[in-house]
């Protein structure tokens, strides 16, 4: 289609109702648009348990959301900023591992560490592990310019390698109670990962939205030539976003391990298809510069709640990975069409 | 080139610059200076390193040697962007908005002043306000994709011109805005201009040159020519610089028109909603049939519409009489209906391929035997139109990518041309070619045209039309007037712009579709064509 | 309409994944069995070997009303957290197949990975006459069950068999993956003598036709035949052993993971107690430091006692 | 130097030095980018192990990547003409066990068929199998406008769900001699896997270069606009070209299961990964429009002589995945720098 499917002529009849409804922006629609996914699986769920309703079952699907919801705002903030990284799934584990190596007894646990820092370190030491991840790759891709794609899938498999050859595959547990403590925290009757999950992706739509350093993401990532031609300093901002995502995906390491009371060998193994397919059915653009951190959000929470339909309906074994498969593209195609977008 | 001082500060000097793409050297120490205040135009052919030359006053490129000062002072330091852009605004040959972002958004992007927060309604209402000052009915919370080419380049123009920069340059600024736009751009170039705003101006219009600017400065294959005083430069000298030739024979003009042949294209009772009422057209063999209209007339939707790009409601198609399927562009291909798009970049080009393969993307069928491509013959091909229309490329290996802009333009007609079509439709062929380029494009239409086949040339530029046997404006989705060869400039402007002695009734034109009946308001040569309904 | 009944509540089962034979064995003796009467479960729920949905699905079978558990986390750590919610809420855990590092369970099933690999390692090291040269196709290294057995594997070929050379190739279970490497290994050392395979489902296949391929595959016996020692005990192995292609197998009790699973997850329910000692199906129970572990037998199989009833895998065959 | 260093008029004159050297022609280098990486492979071989040389060795290489090379080669067509496919991971499992469902024993095995069709069909069923699954996949993407790569996840996901519930996650052996003869038959003393897959590749190759339909692809990946605006047929084309990419996956599971001597229920699990890596690091961008099959079977090759040359060499296995991952980084960086090109 080009230009001329609307000229001027026709331009100028239909200008007066978009100014009249501004509201009707289909990019609003676009993020609301896994919202009727959603209550049709509420529905289903009233409909095959009457445990579905209940206060314990929707916090607790919450609580698992909060880790892979990381990492969904994580790739969320660099997909939008046009980039992509595969090695999210290995921080989550790898972050954890190197941090408790830094600092765990020398002696007498299964998983004897260095003792090189102080306990309590643990926690900005996994931080930083994760943001110089990040780092890595925005070496790679934006020193050496190699495929960002295939770079991180390198990270992914090497630092897997890594956490391995450190554990030698054994999962830690015993970690620092300081370490565990935000996984398995309550705040006010909810666990403290669903605060933070959710304070961080409010925190993360603000800067989004609002904050000029936030709005330079989707110009980076819908045309970087005109944003450096903006003035935008293009491949730091790229960098930042990039460890950014890395400490975010270490964070979500450290709830992990609070809340399942250890680092696991294969913590995190698999999920960067599911954490792609959380950010794109909410509709965030595989090609940069497009979605918001609501609809990453409902992307995630979509996926979780089939997962827990499934199990309360009582799904046969065999035939729960086809069906979450169908109900993932099932989604996609609601969500493409009440978005109303063609999707690429 | 660049000493000359005439009491004015330079409010830009570029000296020595040197900038290598590979192979390709697209600026061999060139320079120039822009005084403060002045209005300074730069030509030169396609391809002589003009936009390179932008791209390194602005600081998007680092030049591999060359030096660039503003007022006297150093250029700011390669990265910092934010320090070049305090200095100079720019308006890029290519786009350089954000497609996924609002208009207000992209206005201010890279300058939200004050806040911390931004406030997105005070940013729209001032956008709003902006816009207006440049006759822009843009909605500015609509996305930049789901506007008009011509909007989007005002919305570019209207964010350069709003910096409040000293210097502010423009690479090709007209060659996406009709007669209207260029008429508004103009007014406020020159209003800033008596602030004391200097410009760099780029354009292949030399009358655009003479009619803006003081002084213009010619490069050539890389090089720096000529920089002199607009004023007493006789435009055959300049053509002469930019081509490093004497002016050869005065311009071509149209051939006598001989008596047209067999009908090689009709519609009858073509329409499309919301873009063109039915039109009844007849192309003769050996007729250039112009459809002249500003932007969003319709009459590029007609061109997409009889090469099959797009499907029409109603109508039908035939080429030498027989029956064309419409809305597929194979069988329009099939039937012998050539096309060269409007946008090259997104309809014309393949850009990682090289030229030979962008060239013969039509004729592929004609190349080898039995479905069969060969490489060989690919290439002579190539050659062969690379010779004929005259394109810079290092050969037909060189991908489409590396080309100037006008360069790859005839990559496009070249491809258009390939199958030898019976009719050739062109949207704006010369966009954004260079003055001897543009006659030799137009000449090859023409030819076209004399070897026996019939072409349909739509666009707004009065020299592009020149080499039509005949030219019906369009206004509104409806032909509006026909004129025979010899109209004068101001009548066919009136008429594009839907006024003028050639006016359809009323002042008032209802959007094209909705099938009011449009009486026969053709008036001119030839009476077989116009709406109808 | 299982567990209309639920006098003692009902049970909530999630099976670690599908996609295998032996697990998909284990699923179906469980049906068979949950048929046969008894306090009803839940529908099965399928955490696909990751442990995160473990917990998630344990938690909806708690939802739901479960009031004992059995699972089989293949992570060992990461489901601390759990057991320690469940122990909380006074829920008996029947872990099989693997041993919790931490958090209380009510009983553990499993055959002892170790002994898996001791076992192998004294066959093969018996077979070669204490000197030659192995290769052992491990598992995926962050599995629990095949540390366990490289690591009883590796410290009993270097206490009693040291001339035995053990080449130890890591394949992620993953069949195409240990025949590539088994075919560098040969490439490299054509003298190979034994083949440890740490699962049969997911080797034996990729293996017999490798070794059909490099036409090593000899008669046991023979000169120049290859020795070749297999885990699970899967139906296709009793057949291998038959046709004398492999030489033995260690049978992991899918039947008996089953078939105790429910035992102890209903006697959980009914609030019996164990302690540790002899039980009456030939097997001990064991004290750990979280919990009891009934250790169950693993027996070797060979041509002798391929055809024996018993081996769950023949059983199977007769069922369908 | 090019002609615009040099006035029009001198442009029939530098028209001879050009002519020269053709071959200088950097597309031509980026297609050989990783033989540089491949040759220090072969002499790091050469190094740890005498039997890298061997004759059986290196047949060995190649016959382990016959499978995965189909694979690649199906995903360098379509990502070629500017698609994506994750599903072929799974169609790879999927097609042999549907074939073999519709025609093996209804009673006897362990594996009960339907026995509807005679079992000589199975080899043809499972292509068309294939295909089909292709052919699903271009209606997602084609027809419904859906986000290709989330919608090939999904259909990753249910067609291994599938294939688990088809087959009740045993492995099937016994199949029917005519499915296992191409993948473990020797043709004149090489596997006859590998002379197929060499004979597609140079197939593949030959159309792509010279064969119109072929060349179509490279316009319809590099600017699909363009390509609709000269008269190719773009949809249907790429339709047909995810049908085969299809239909090619099955053909790799038929290769697959003579090779192993049965269809694994986890058959190509968890393949794409290196299918993408091989094909990237092989010179395909993962926009479209650009590579060579050459190229991608580089990049197989290449893979493969990793995971060889780490068994010769030994690596202990707690460290393989990690330097694997790092070798994958390495080869790319070298790809880059030897093709000169920016990736993106
Ligand atoms: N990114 C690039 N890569 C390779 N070559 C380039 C690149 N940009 C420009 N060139 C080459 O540099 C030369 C100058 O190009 P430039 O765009 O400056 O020409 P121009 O004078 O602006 O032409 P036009 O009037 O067609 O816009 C051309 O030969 C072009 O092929
Ligand atoms: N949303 C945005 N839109 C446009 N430009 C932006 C946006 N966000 C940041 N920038 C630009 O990105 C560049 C980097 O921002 P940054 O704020 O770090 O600049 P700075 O000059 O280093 O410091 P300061 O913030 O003090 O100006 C700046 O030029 C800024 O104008
Ligand atoms: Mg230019
Ligand atoms: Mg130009």
């Amino acid at each position: 289609m080009t230009e001329t499917a609307s000229p001027p002529a026709a331009g100028a009849v239909d200008k007066a109702p978009r100014r009249g409804r501004p509201r009707l922006d289909p990019a609003r629609w676009r993020d609301l648009s896994l919202v009727p996914v959603i209550l049709v699986l509420g529905v289903i769920g009233f409909i095959v348990s009457p445990a579905f309703l209940t206060r314990d079952n929707l916090i607790g699907v919450v609580q698992q959301s909060t880790e892979l919801g990381l990492l969904v705002l994580a790739e969320a903030l660099i997909l939008i900023s046009g980039r992509m990284d595969l090695s999210l799934e290995s921080t989550i584990g790898l972050a954890p591992v190197l941090a408790l190596w830094l600092v765990m007894p020398a002696h007498g646990a299964r998983f004897a560490g260095l003792e090189l820092f102080p306990a309590w370190t643990a926690v900005p030491l996994c931080l930083a592990v994760g943001a110089a991840v990040g780092a890595a790759n925005g070496f790679l891709i934006l020193k050496l310019r190699v495929n960002g794609f295939i770079a991180t899938l390198g990270m992914l498999t090497m630092l897997r390698g890594l956490q391995v050859g450190i554990s030698e595959g054994q999962s830690i547990g015993n970690v620092p109670a300081s370490f565990a403590y935000l996984g398995k925290a309550d705040w006010l009757g909810v666990p403290a990962a669903v605060w933070i999950c959710l304070a961080l992706f409010a925190l993360g739509g603000t800067a989004l939205g609002y904050l000029r350093h936030g709005r330079a993401l989707y110009a980076i990532g819908g045309n970087p030539e005109a944003a450096r031609a903006a003035g935008i300093r293009v491949d730091r901002i790229t960098w930042i976003v990039l460890a950014v995502g890395g400490l975010l995906a270490a964070f979500a390491g450290i709830l992990y391990t609070g809340h399942y009371g250890a680092v696991s060998a294969s913590q995190g193994n698999g999920w960067i298809f599911q954490v792609f397919a959380a950010a794109v059915i909410g509709g965030i653009s595989l090609k940069g510069g497009r979605g918001t951190l609501f609809g990453a959000l409902t992307g995630v929470l979509t996926l979780q709640l089939v997962i827990n339909v499934m199990t309360l309906g009582g799904v046969p074994p065999l035939w729960t990975q086809f069906l979450n498969g169908m109900i993932i593209i099932v989604a996609l195609v609601i969500s493409r069409f009440t978005s109303g977008e063609k999707q690429d | 080139m660049a000493g000359q001082t005439d009491g004015r500060p330079a409010a830009v000097r570029a000296e020595g610059i040197v900038k290598r793409y590979g192979p390709t050297v697209a600026l061999e120490g060139a320079g120039l200076t822009v005084r403060a205040g002045e209005a300074h135009a730069l030509v030169g052919r396609n391809g002589a390193g003009k936009s390179t030359l932008v791209s390194v006053l602005t600081g998007m490129e680092r030049p591999d040697a060359g030096r660039v000062t503003f007022g006297g002072e150093p250029a700011p330091g390669w990265g910092d962007t934010a320090g070049w852009q305090r200095r100079v605004a720019c308006v890029y040959q290519k786009s350089m908005t954000v497609p996924e972002l609002t208009v207000a958004e992209n206005l201010y992007l890279g300058r939200f002043q004050g806040e911390r927060v931004i406030r997105w309604r005070a940013l729209r209402e001032r956008a709003g306000e902006l816009l207006a000052g440049y006759g822009v009915d843009a909605d500015p919370a609509a996305r930049i994709k789901d506007l008009g080419v011509e909007q989007r380049q005002f919305v570019e123009i209207a964010r350069a011109l709003s910096f409040g920069a000293r210097l502010i340059i423009l690479d090709e600024p007209t060659a996406r805005l009709d007669a209207a736009g260029i008429g508004r751009l103009f007014a406020r170039l020159r209003s800033l201009r008596a602030r004391g705003v200097a410009f760099l101006f780029i354009s292949h219009h030399l009358q655009e040159v003479y009619e803006l600017c003081d002084t213009v400065t010619v490069f050539r294959d890389a090089r720096h020519v000529l920089t002199a005083p607009v004023a007493g430069l006789p435009e055959d000298a300049l053509v002469a610089a930019m081509t490093g030739e004497e002016a050869g024979a005065a311009r071509r003009s149209r051939t006598a028109a001989r008596p047209p042949g067999e009908p090689v294209l009709r519609t009858e009772g073509l329409a499309l909603e919301g873009h063109f009422a039915p039109l009844d057209l007849t192309v003769r063999a050996g007729e250039v049939v112009g459809l002249a209209g500003a932007t969003g007339s319709g009459n590029t939707a007609i061109g997409e519409v009889l090469v099959g790009l797009r499907a029409p409601d109603r109508g039908r198609i035939s080429v030498r009489g027989r029956p064309v399927r419409t809305g597929s562009v194979p069988h329009a291909l099939e039937a012998g209906i050539g096309y060269v798009p409007e946008d090259r970049h997104r309809e014309g080009l393949v850009p990682g391929r090289s030229v030979a393969e962008n060239a013969t993307l039509t004729v592929a069928d004609q190349l080898g035997p039995m479905g069969t491509v060969l490489p060989a013959r690919t290439r002579e091909f190539a050659r062969r139109m690379i010779a004929s229309l005259d394109i810079k490329a290092t050969g037909p290996g060189q991908p489409v990518s590396g080309l100037s802009g006008g360069n790859q333009q005839k990559v496009v007609i070249a491809r258009a041309l390939a199958r030898e079509p019976a009719v050739l439709v062109a949207v704006r062929p010369t966009n954004g070619v260079d003055v001897k380029s543009k006659d030799a494009l137009l000449g090859v239409v023409r030819d076209v045209a004399d070897g026996g086949s019939g072409a349909v040339l739509v666009s707004d530029e009065l020299d592009d039309l020149r080499v039509c046997d005949r030219v019906l404006t369009v206004f509104h989705g409806r032909v509006t007037a026909a004129f025979g060869a010899g109209w004068r400039d101001h009548e066919l402007v009136a008429a594009m712009e839907g006024m003028g002695e050639h006016d359809a009734p009323g002042g008032e034109h209802p959007p094209a579709g909705e099938g009011r009946p449009a009486g026969r308001d053709t008036e001119g040569t030839e009476g077989t064509e116009g709406t109808a309904s | 309409n299982r567990g209309s009944d639920a006098a003692g509540g009902r049970i909530g089962i999630d099976m670690p994944r599908t996609d295998t034979d032996f697990w998909n064995s284990y699923q179906q003796y469980l049906e068979k069995d949950l048929d046969h009467g008894g306090p009803a479960a839940l529908p099965l729920s399928n955490s696909q070997n990751d442990i995160a949905k473990v917990v998630s699905n344990v938690q909806a079978l708690t939802d739901q009303g479960a009031k004992a558990i059995v699972m089989a986390p293949q992570d060992t750590g990461a489901i601390a957290a759990e057991l320690r919610r469940l122990a909380e809420k006074k829920i008996p855990v029947v872990s099989v197949d693997t041993r919790p590092d931490e958090g209380k369970v009510y009983m553990v099933v499993r055959a002892d990975n170790r002994a898996y690999g001791e076992k192998s390692c004294e066959y093969l090291g018996r077979r070669l006459g204490g000197r030659g040269r192995v290769a052992e196709l491990q598992g995926d290294l962050s599995s629990i069950n095949g540390r366990d057995r490289s690591e009883a594997f590796a410290s009993c070929m270097r206490k009693k068999f040291p001339r035995i050379t053990v080449h130890e190739l890591a394949t992620d279970w993953k069949g195409e993956v240990a025949s590539a490497k088994l075919q560098s290994l040969l490439a490299q050392h054509p003298d190979l003598d034994g083949i440890y395979l740490q699962a049969g489902g997911a080797f034996l296949q990729p293996t017999l036709a490798l070794l059909e391929q490099k036409k090593l595959l000899k008669p046991a016996g023979s000169a120049g035949h290859i020795t070749v020692i297999s885990n699970d005990g899967i139906p296709d192995e009793l057949d291998a052993i038959r046709a004398g292609k492999i030489d033995a197998t260690l049978s992991q009790p899918a039947d008996l993971y089953a078939k105790y699973a429910l035992y102890y997850a209903r006697a959980g329910l009914a609030g019996k107690t164990f302690r540790p000692g002899p039980t009456d199906h030939g097997s001990t129970i064991v004290r750990i430091k979280n919990g009891l572990e009934d250790q169950l037998p693993a027996p070797l199989v060979t041509k002798a006692n391929v055809d024996d009833e018993k081996l769950w895998a023949n059983q199977l065959e007769k069922k369908k």
